[in-house]
């Protein structure tokens, strides 16, 4: 049931980026991600975080998106379970590249780009 | 570094393919495939993407330590720009 | 004429990473999906490839009546040849 | 079930192209065609041409293999419907490309590329 909920949140949230409205984006995964952590679901953590990042990148606030995007690469090591990684650091890298921090994008880069062979 | 502003452009430009035809896809199933489909989909398009893009990505990057060129990356890089129309 | 080779090994490469992750993907959704559903995957992972392949390819056509010189397509040929490891 | 029939041989005759023997292949994809043209399915007529086709390519029988590409535009002519047209246009450029005559490749390939953009 909570888990249901969750699900609806979060796909709520995907509707709101697909129709240009981040702001509610925004507030759905924010409700999804602690139901996540409140029900402890790692993968689904890593959904509304990612969710979140997304979110903040399209209202431009990439400082906070960054903060986000990282959170989905905590999530990866404390389970030890890196699905989403790669997203993740191309997201972050795309947000350093926004900020003019090009040197921190690069070094992003280079961790997503070696990851994109893999499955 | 020249090239980062390349790679961000270029992974977005492959992005909006990607979600764009994914979600016709999704749309042509309808309701009645369970989430294992769904996510199987969502994996194989960023499957081929992701595959595609690491040549072109990889050659970006230049560390100054194996036998590719600084002159060859940029030349690489300007050739992406113009096949993928980047600059606008 | 001379990116005529290079066109014929960026499609196989292409081709071969979609066949091969649209069958993974086939096989994770199992026998219980139905045609219409197949027949959207396999919509969709070709559709993905020839949009990504648009521009390169486009940009190895050289009809000698645009802006683009005959240089230019060459150095794009190059650069694809030394990105998608095409030479070998 | 002249149609199951049908089916099931072009899915033969894939299995086959899959698990390199392209000449089993050839031999569904062939009674396909011929009960394809028998019930007057066009889509299916095509996909037998297709895999013949792809199977020639495969013994590296290029010229042979340009005939039943070629058949799959004929079919899309004769029935108003396109489909199909953009993967034959390449494979015969494909197939020209092999045969050394760079000459037409380019054409085919200008027809193939002329087509990537579209659903």
């Amino acid at each position: 049931p909570r888990k249901q909920e969750l699900i609806s949140h979060l796909k709520n949230g995907k509707n709101f980026l697909r129709n240009q409205n981040p702001e509610n984006a925004f507030f759905e995964f924010k409700t999804a991600l602690d139901l996540a952590q409140n029900i402890k679901d790692p993968i689904e953590e890593k959904k509304a975080a990612r969710g979140l990042g997304a979110s903040l990148q399209r209202q431009g606030k990439h400082r906070d998106a960054i903060k986000y995007h990282s959170m989905v690469l905590s999530i990866s090591e404390r389970e030890g379970e890196d699905s989403g990684n790669t997203e993740a650091y191309g997201a972050i890298a795309d947000c350093y590249t926004e900020l003019g921090d090009l040197e921190k994008a690069a070094t992003y880069y280079d961790q997503y780009i070696a990851r994109l062979q893999g499955d | 570094l020249e090239t980062v502003p390349t790679i961000r452009k270029l992974r977005a430009y492959a992005e909006q393919i990607r979600t764009s035809d994914l979600e016709k896809c999704l749309a042509k199933m309808g309701d009645n495939v369970n989430n294992n489909t769904r996510k199987a989909v969502e994996v194989l398009s960023r499957g081929i993407v992701n595959k595609l893009l690491h040549g072109p990505l990889q050659h970006l990057r230049y560390d100054g330590s194996d036998d590719r060129t600084l002159d060859e990356t940029l030349e690489n890089m300007h050739a992406l720009n113009r096949m993928f129309n980047l600059e606008t």
